[in-house]
């Protein structure tokens, strides 16, 4: 029986997957693949508390929504910066990407 | 996504286009170099179909020369026998009989309502409009079967001789050019229904590979494509050679330059041209076709040069003879090899679509390219 | 035409003219060759270069480029001669003047082994990159010892 | 008059009744249907282009699709003179070809250089370069000759152990 | 109507954004809006005013309306809300009033600055923002819209950026109220730490009872600070005067009825905390009377006419917080009033001379009266005003003031007050005459300004005669028996005053007229023979020169002084510390890397402490 | 007849009967499948075929005669040749993708037959999403475009590629927008409910402007006819193709082929009635009207030139778009007012 | 089929985990993007097991169709240098490692520790319809927040694409 603890960890996985990836990766597209991964493991969180908890209801689902909906505006603009980015110093490693610290 | 735009630059690729490319027309081969789909520069790689004929010539007797002359346009070998034969009648002072002229006169046409016929065609083929290949070529069949009733082959005819043609036409010869220069305008009227009038073809064609005048002389630009930027220069009227000065005809003339006008001015000179032979064919003489000329042909120390309006431009034989049997020299100046030196001057800035319009609406010819 | 003839006499002493088979033929030393041409081009309405070639005159030991010019739209034509040492044939390119002698000088380059001072881009265009030789060259072999056996 | 030519024997697998069908099947299918190269060099190419037009149609043997990649190609008609500049890009195309593959040499001048065989830049004929299967003569040869000896090709290879001079 | 009173700053608050982002490349629309958005924000006030006066509400007893903002239960708990009252009332009335007529005067003033979209949308946000602070009913909220109004300030005033004096002026404003601001935040925090609240109705329930008066004293003290900056009283003037870098409507509004006017609407409001407190009042008291007098004797002395204006400004405003600090909340709310319409009505018309002229100094200007018949009226009648001649406005409150300084036995501010008043009238009159009557100056050529700054200022003309009689002993003081904090008390006219102040007024007149009102050489010659005293008052007692020499010498000095001790005692001794300090420094500097990955890295490292720490409860055994 | 299909369905379930419940699940799953890949397979054979003869006789040719009665083992003949080439993967290519490409391609382009209704009661899977699942499915398969062209390694298949990215990523927007006209008016996504909903009136006639976006959109969608950049041979070689050869490149053709029937066969379902009609069967109408969309494609293929690039995506973001969007508002308020003159209400 | 329901998700499970390593663990960055993917495949098949369909082909419409190809363009416009080594880690692997291991553990035994009141009831008959309702009801305002910062994302995107003039 699949419960609902099955697809938290699932979920908590999946987000931890992607943490690493989000914190380990030199390549600034690496970087955002690894943030899309967390938000699928909080979406799958989002819809299995949906399924378990308020089979009636659609909330959960209607967040996940907005969560892809948020993902992909953040996938255009991180790639367009990227993008910028590249064609300025043709690098995309987000090593080289310390202008923060001025 | 709108986001092939100029101002959107990527890394710059190197294309190699060709030699063996479907829009090449033979071993063309164009170096590109692309930003995004947009060409920045493009360089003519050519001669992968030199085969020296310029120096096979010094080594073959004047009539010797003749076949080889077929092979330099050969979708209008007609053409090009006609300049070099009246190249060496000019250097010898030989005088062709008249209905040898008028034959002349026909066959020189129909070659080059057969070349037109090919530059439409594959025009349209290299725009993807594959329907509109056939009419042309299928009308082309009955040209070629026109040349191979008199001269026995259709492409490589060397039917010109020196001091006339090879032989007379057959019987059946004028009523078969009569249907087809009835059928003509039919097929004119089913490649503009198919392609010249479509919205796309012209959405493709209109503003690209724009020239204009002055840059087209001083880059030697001739023929059709000269004519399609405006000015009306044809040498069958301005230094009239064999009998062109009897007959009546337009030159066509279009303003634009772009590679809509350099389609749209091959059907209108397929129909002057059609004029033309209907003119010959109602003023054809009876009598010989042949002049009497020696038989090993000697022309004195001297040299010449002569040029005609071929299919594509200006065709130039420059020939120098010591006295021998053979040329010492014959040099070949054939439009397609100036008109495609112009190519990257007209190509650059458009996109790799618009490259592939702008290398069929100039028309080359590789085999008069490399020679 | 004799007014040509006069006139490019006049400006141009060094230059022999005469009245060839099918049209005036003047020789013009290397050095006065783009002075020619501009005085042709810009006065004498020889705006459209229609042709470039060379001859080896082997046994004169010369090479001769050959320039016909022809007046758009009244299609009168001109002939230019230019000899030159075999050995070095060197001469003034002619692309600043018309762009079209680009590729014609390239194939001259390519076949005789004419230097054209100033060429953009002079190397081969006809033959492989790798070839050895000029073609035209009177010496040079057609057949080159190859062929099928 | 076309010429086919034998291949050099190839080690054949022992004949067996069900492989022998597989294999004859898979001939016959081959055999009907050639894709030929895009891929024109001189005069020739124009006959071949004629050859594709609606009098010869030789679509009607299931030949017309010209493919633009060698990748996808069958078969290369090599119609035109053959350079020295030419010959290794040719050879290149010939080997990206998947094999089975085959060449036909269209005209006088792929067979054996034609009228320029004494010039400084051509290739006396294509098979110095790669194995040729049918060689059709002509200068220029003229489509029904291409589709002789795309016919001849085919009879070739749906018995591989002929050789036909006809 | 009350319950809709909020809708009174958001309607210009609106405005601005849909100035901003939708009407900035249509000008006239983006008047059109900031107009209309103010005219019914005064349309509104004026609901606000007849609600409140018949339903007879009270200081005491206002109106309320707030919602929770935010909260922290037994913590802190901040309210967003309003609170009307008469004071309330009144204020709205005189903002929206002045900001219409102003903005109104802007379409004319404006006409073709490339700025004018974004000068409206400011103006907007300018009178939201002081509306807000009006209507707020608790510190926190009176700070945040404080805060906004120096905020429009430093934009207005900075308008024109790329002056460089205009930006440094703006930067001078902002920087001056901050400093008082954070005296004031001080004031209230300490307020809030004593009290709990930050909600000055609680707050005036508690403050009488409050015992611990000392401590009370310094947060009122500190709050006090606030308006000395807000208000541009001694010793934090000096960004007023050069405030007026300005457009000169912003000037106008500036010193009429919001920027300046909340110091003192604070001082009004506050008055319960203040009134508690002798000691502070007196200091209020005597601030307000030093500033009057200094910034008037300074005002005797400038020839720009913008900036003699905004000395005077000071000198009123210092009138004001006077009759606070002497205890007459009433009057000083009632010279807030009156002085509002004349002052703006001068600025204005200052205005409508300078876009004439193009020129600033008087005494290159002259004769204007020919060619600017209203402004010239108008502008006399409001020196009237403020000079204090009967019956106009500034005469009843002037003499509120000084009445009731003389009645609560400030013998020492009333003569003080005299002098300003004398004072007043005399360089009023010295720029009248000097600038509109006098003798022509050559190439300049006034014209008369369109019909939409005309107007304001014949509406501001009518208001500087007859705004005084709200409040005269003659109309039952209508004026102090509305707006009063405990007893209304009826000051009996005291015909003294009036008549030695009328005589006062009459006399700086007459003396104004004696230098400046014919050709004459007195000034000079009395500017020479007191070179210093003069220089003294053209250089502005030199304050900035003080205040500069201050920073350079004493800061820096104070730095040098330090950075000695540091250098020579704090490094001889920690060197050892130092150094250790800075080998640390070298390894933890590795953390600033600038890269965004290792910072994502450090707060999840974060993120998992907290959560180990949170979760150490539920994991119970497995920690502990 | 008209129960040829579903009979043969019913009688397998039966033989079934016995068997535990997923184990008949899965069975019927595998069985739909099998149809449904038999009617790829056979229809990409024959579409060929056809494309061949219809473009010969457009053409005044006479086309493929040879093999077979009318040339029609043509395909056959090909499909087998393509089985048996060799098959090369060439170097500096990125193995894996350049091998999994073609599989991954026809995974959706057999996924989205799913949910299109042959005939009565011959839908494999009736989603309640279904249109709206044809559209997920059918966006994957540029990531398989995008692979083709990536893996070669050759810089004509990925221009190929990158156009077709641009290409179909731009034109899914009008599509989907045109399609939601349809539902607006059937109240369902469910494709049996869109068919449902057509019984008397085909939905062409009340969305007639969302045909004709749906059509072009579709034609670029499977880059037939004036879209086909993607593989313009005349510019780009094969594009994505180039490097392929034999078996994968076949996969390629059939999922091309394969999209274009489910393409014609959405426009089917959504516009022209699904499987209404008299007399016929109901699945023989489905096939009639899809073949007679799959001719539009051909014709229009065979009678247009290529468009550039720039104009496609011109064309798709100033033209279509904006007309897609305005059918959706007119279909809204049509529906409002045909609500209030029948209903009396808003 | 409580049984199948379970095989299906550890079969989605595997695949999700295991395309999700991958995407952070190969050295081949459009392997990588290609992997992703797969993981947003597999998320939408556990959508779908948790009768979420509609959500499902969201998911397969967006990240499978738009995001993941919108990620391989982007990837394909920046190549430089060796593909192969086109995805390395960074200095801080280990430590990110670390982190995101013992974050898990903790949140493996929160959840792990947690009893939820779970209901088993029949979901809304129409998917769709209810996420409709939902979005056109109570999350309407929430709704059209997101579509606004979906055009300004797009804007965006577009803005910094092209670059600023100054790049001319």
């Amino acid at each position: 029986m699949i419960t609902l603890n099955h697809y938290l960890a699932l979920g908590g996985l999946l987000f931890c997957i992607g943490l690493f990836g989000a914190l380990a990766k030199k390549n600034a597209v690496a970087v955002l693949m690894g943030i899309e991964l967390m938000l699928n493991a909080v979406n799958i969180n989002l819809v299995a508390f949906n399924h378990f908890l308020e089979p009636a209801r659609v909330t959960g689902q209607v967040f996940a929504i907005f969560v892809i909906v948020v993902a992909a505006a953040e996938v255009a603009v991180g790639l367009a910066l990227v993008l910028n980015i590249y064609r300025r110093r043709l690098e995309s490693n987000v090593d080289d990407l310390d202008w923060m610290k001025w | 996504m709108a986001v092939i735009r100029e101002d959107l630059q990527t890394q710059e690729i190197e294309l190699n286009m060709g030699p063996q490319h479907p829009s090449t027309h033979g071993v063309y081969r164009a170096l590109l170099t692309l930003d995004g789909e947009k060409v920045v520069k493009v360089e003519n790689i050519i001669g992968y179909l030199h085969r020296g004929i310029e120096k096979l010539a010094e080594d073959r007797t004047y009539t010797q020369v003749i076949p080889y002359t077929d092979r330099l346009d050969y979708l209008a070998g007609m053409l090009n026998n006609l300049g070099y034969v009246q190249t060496v009648e000019k250097l010898m002072g030989i005088e062709v009989p008249e209905r040898a002229e008028y034959l002349r006169i026909i066959m020189a046409e129909l070659s080059r309502l057969a070349s037109h016929m090919v530059m439409v065609a594959s025009m349209a083929l290299d725009l993807s409009g594959w329907t509109a290949w056939f009419p042309p070529f299928r009308e082309r069949e009955r040209i070629l079967d026109l040349f191979e009733m008199t001269c026995g082959s259709r492409l490589t005819v060397s039917y010109m001789r020196i001091g006339g043609v090879a032989a007379d036409i057959p019987p059946g010869f004028l009523p078969a050019l009569e249907a087809f220069l009835n059928d003509l305008p039919q097929m004119i009227a089913e490649v503009n229904h198919l392609i010249t009038g479509n919205e796309i073809f012209q959405a493709r064609c209109r503003g690209v590979g724009k020239i204009d005048l002055e840059t087209a002389l001083a880059y030697g630009i001739t023929g059709p494509n000269l004519r399609a930027c405006g000015l009306p220069f044809d040498l069958r009227k301005a230094r009239p050679y064999g009998i062109y000065d009897r007959f009546e005809f337009d030159i066509p003339t279009l303003n634009n330059g772009d590679s809509y006008d350099r389609f749209v001015i091959r059907l209108l000179e397929m129909e002057q041209s059609a004029r033309i032979i209907r003119q010959a064919v109602a003023g054809l003489p009876e009598g010989p076709v042949m002049a009497k000329v020696p038989r090993v042909i000697k022309p004195p120390r001297g040299e010449v040069y002569h040029q005609i309006e071929g299919a594509k431009g200006i065709l130039g034989f420059y020939l120098v003879s010591d006295g021998s049997n053979k040329p010492y020299r014959l040099h070949i100046h054939s439009p397609s090899f100036v008109n495609l030196g112009a190519l990257p001057k007209i190509a650059a800035g458009g996109n790799i679509q618009d490259f592939v319009v702008n290398i069929a609406s100039i028309d080359i010819v590789l085999g008069e390219v490399d020679r | 035409m004799t007014m040509l003839i006069e006139e490019i006499q006049d400006h141009f002493p060094g230059v022999q003219i005469e009245q060839g088979v099918d049209m005036p033929v003047m020789v013009v030393p290397a050095d006065r060759l783009l002075a020619v041409m501009e005085e042709l081009k810009e006065k004498q309405g020889f705006n459209f270069l229609s042709g470039l070639t060379a001859v080896d005159y082997k046994d004169e030991d010369r090479i001769e480029m050959v320039y016909h010019l022809l007046a758009v739209p009244a299609a009168k034509m001109v002939r230019v001669k230019v000899n030159l040492n075999r050995q070095e044939p060197e001469v003034p390119s002619l692309t600043a003047i018309w762009p079209a002698a680009e590729v014609q000088e390239r194939e001259v380059f390519d076949l005789m082994g004419v230097i054209f001072q100033g060429h953009p881009d002079l190397k081969r265009i006809l033959c492989p990159d790798d070839f050895t030789g000029h073609p035209l060259r009177k010496d040079f072999q057609l057949n080159a010892g190859e062929g099928r056996e | 008059m076309a010429v086919t030519r034998l291949r050099p024997p190839e080690p054949q697998v022992p004949d067996n009744i069900i492989l022998s069908t597989v294999d004859y099947m898979l001939n016959f299918c081959r055999a009907h249907s050639f894709w030929p190269l895009t891929f024109g060099l001189a005069c020739c190419a124009i006959e071949m282009m004629a050859a594709g037009g609606a009098r010869y149609d030789i679509a009607r043997f299931g030949y017309e699709v010209f493919r633009p990649s060698p990748r996808q190609a069958d078969l290369m008609i090599v119609a035109g003179t053959v350079t020295k500049k030419m010959a290794p890009l040719l050879r290149r195309l010939y080997d990206q070809m998947p094999a089975p593959k085959w060449v036909i040499a269209m005209g006088s001048c792929a067979i054996s250089g034609g009228p320029f065989v004494d010039s400084y830049n051509v290739v006396p004929g294509v098979d110095t370069i790669v194995p040729v299967d049918v060689y059709v003569p002509g200068c220029a040869p003229r489509p029904e000759a291409l589709i002789n000896g795309l016919l001849q090709l085919k009879k070739k290879v749906i018995n591989p152990k002929a050789v036909l001079v006809k | 109507m009350t319950s809709y009173a909020w809708l009174i700053p958001v309607l210009p608050a609106i405005a601005f954004p849909i100035i901003v982002f939708i009407t900035r490349k249509v000008r006239f629309l983006s008047a059109l809006v900031a107009i209309a958005a103010i005219a019914a924000s005064f349309v509104m006030a004026v609901g606000v005013l007849q609600e409140v006066f018949l339903l007879g509400i009270t200081m005491e007893h206002p109106v309320e309306y707030a919602v929770p903002w935010l909260q922290i239960p037994g913590l802190l708990k901040i309210e967003a809300g309003i609170l009307i009252d008469p004071l309330t009332a009144v204020m709205l009335l005189v903002v929206t009033l002045v900001a219409l007529l102003v903005e109104i005067y802007s379409v004319g003033y404006m006409h073709g600055d490339p700025g004018f979209s974004s000068f409206f949308s400011y103006l907007s946000l300018f009178s939201a923002s002081m509306l807000g602070l009006v209507l707020a009913n608790n510190y926190f909220m009176i700070f945040f819209f404080w805060e906004l109004v120096g905020l429009c300030s430093y934009l207005l005033i900075g308008f024109y950026y790329h002056k460089p004096e205009a930006a440094r002026a703006g930067l001078k404003a902002f920087v001056t109220n901050r400093v008082a601001d954070f005296g004031f935040m001080l004031g209230f925090f300490f307020l809030f730490a004593m009290f709990g609240t930050f909600n000055f109705r609680e707050l005036a329930e508690a403050i009488p009872g409050y015992q611990n008066t000392a401590f009370l004293a310094l947060a009122a003290a500190l709050v006090f600070i606030g308006p000395i900056g807000k208000s541009a009283q001694f010793p934090l003037h000096v960004w007023l005067p050069d405030a007026m870098e300005g457009p000169t409507p912003v000037s106008a509004l500036i010193h009429a009825a919001t920027m300046v006017a909340a110091g003192v609407y604070l001082l009004a409001r506050a008055f319960v905390l203040f009134a508690s407190l002798p000691d502070v009042m007196l200091l209020v008291a005597y601030v307000g009377g030093f500033t009057a007098l200094f910034s008037a004797t300074i005002a005797v002395a400038q020839r720009d006419i913008k900036r003699i204006l905004a000395y005077s400004t000071m000198s009123q405003l210092g009138y004001m917080v006077m009759a606070m600090g002497v205890g007459s909340m009433t009057a000083g709310m009632f010279h807030l009033m009156t002085h509002a319409f004349f002052k703006a009505l001068l600025f204005l018309g200052a205005g409508s001379v300078i876009h004439a002229l193009e020129e600033q100094d008087i005494f290159r200007m002259g004769g204007l009266y020919k060619d600017m018949k209203v402004t010239t009226t108008t502008f006399v009648i409001a020196a009237l005003a403020l000079a204090g001649l009967p019956p106009l406005a500034g005469f009843w409150s002037k003499d509120e003031i000084l009445a009731a300084t003389f009645d609560h036995g400030f013998t020492g501010l009333y003569i003080l007050g005299t002098l300003v008043a004398f004072l007043t009238a005399f360089y009023m009159f010295r720029l009248i005459f000097v600038a509109f009557f006098g003798k022509r100056r050559a190439g300049l050529h006034g014209h008369e300004s369109p019909l939409t700054m005309t107007v304001p200022l014949l509406i501001l003309a009518v208001l500087s005669v007859v705004s005084g009689f709200v409040g005269t002993p003659f109309t039952e003081h209508g004026f102090s028996t509305f707006v009063y904090y405990g007893e209304p008390h009826h000051v009996e006219p005291n015909y003294a005053v009036m008549l030695i102040s009328v005589l006062v007024a009459l006399a700086g007149i007459g003396l104004a007229w004696l230098f400046y009102g014919r050709p004459s050489d007195v000034p000079e010659r009395i500017a020479n023979r007191y070179r210093s005293l003069y220089n003294l008052l053209v250089n502005k007692y030199y304050i900035d020169e003080i205040y500069l020499w201050l920073f350079r010498r004493v800061v820096l000095g104070l730095s040098e002084a330090f950075n000695w001790h540091d250098r020579h005692v704090v490094d001889g001794i920690f060197d050892g510390v130092g150094d250790m300090t800075r080998i640390s420094g070298r390894k933890l500097r590795l953390l600033q890397t600038g890269n965004l990955q290792t910072y994502a890295l450090v707060i999840f490292t974060a993120v998992v402490i907290i959560a180990l720490w949170m979760a150490a409860p539920v994991f119970g055994g497995v920690v502990q | 007849m008209e129960n040829i299909f579903t009979g043969i369905a019913a009688y397998l379930e039966g033989l079934l009967a016995g068997a535990p419940p997923w184990a008949q699940t899965i069975s019927m799953g595998l069985l739909y499948l099998v149809g449904v890949l038999a009617f790829i397979f056979l229809n990409a054979l024959y579409l060929i075929y056809l494309e061949r003869k219809i473009s010969a006789y457009m053409q005044q040719r006479i086309g493929p005669n040879r093999l077979g009665p009318h040339g029609l083992l043509q395909s056959v003949a090909d499909a087998v040749k393509l089985l048996g080439k060799e098959d090369i993967i060439p170097r500096g290519a990125d193995k894996w993708v350049f091998i999994i490409a073609p599989v991954i391609i026809f995974i959706p382009a057999v996924m989205v037959y799913a949910i299109i209704p042959f005939g009565k009661g011959m839908i494999p899977v009736d989603l309640n999403i279904g249109v709206f699942y044809f559209l997920a499915v059918a966006s994957t398969t540029t990531i398989a475009i995008l692979m083709g062209g990536w893996g070669a390694n050759n810089k004509y298949a990925l221009l190929g590629s990158m156009r077709s990215v641009a290409q179909m990523v731009s034109y899914e927007i009008p599509l989907t927008f045109s399609i939601l006209g349809v539902i607006m008016l059937a109240g369902s996504l469910q494709t049996s409910r869109i068919v449902a909903a057509q019984e008397n009136v085909w939905f062409i006639l009340l969305q007639p402007v969302a045909f004709l976006i749906y059509f072009i959109a579709a034609t670029a969608e499977v880059n037939r006819g004036p879209f086909d950049l993607v593989e313009g041979e005349q510019e780009i070689i094969a594009g994505p193709y180039t490097e392929y050869t034999g078996m994968r490149y076949a996969l390629f053709y059939l999922s091309e082929y394969a999209n274009l029937v489910s393409v014609s066969a959405l426009a089917v379902t959504l516009f022209l009635g699904g499987w209404h009609g008299p007399w016929l069967p109901s699945w023989l109408w489905f096939l009639i009207k899809v073949y007679i969309m799959i001719f539009i494609f051909m014709w229009v293929r065979w009678t247009f030139p290529r468009i550039r690039i720039d104009h496609l995506l011109g064309f798709n973001w100033k033209v279509l778009l904006p007309l897609s969007l305005a059918n959706i508002l007119v279909t809204g308020v049509g529906i409002k007012i045909y609500q209030l003159l029948t209903l009396g209400r808003w | 089929m409580p049984d199948t329901t379970a095989l299906f998700f550890w079969l989605l499970a595997a695949i999700v985990i295991a395309s999700a390593l991958a995407v952070v663990l190969l050295k081949n960055i459009v392997h990588s993007a290609l992997f992703l993917v797969l993981t947003f495949a597999g998320v939408a098949g556990l959508y779908i097991l948790l009768s979420a369909e509609f959500l499902a082909a969201v998911q397969i419409l967006v990240y499978a169709g738009a995001i993941a190809v919108l990620i391989v363009f982007a990837i394909m416009l920046t190549r430089r240098g060796d593909i192969r080594a086109s995805n390395l880690f960074n200095v801080n692997y280990l430590a990110a490692a670390v982190v995101s291991l013992v974050l898990f553990v903790i949140a493996a035994l929160a959840t792990g520790r947690m009893t939820w009141m779970t209901t088993t009831g029949p979901g809304p008959g129409s998917n769709v319809g209810a996420i409709a309702e939902a979005f056109l009801g109570p999350y309407a305002v929430p709704f059209e927040v997101a579509a606004i910062l979906l055009l300004v994302g797009m804007v965006g995107a577009i803005l910094l694409a092209r670059g600023g003039k100054q790049d001319q």
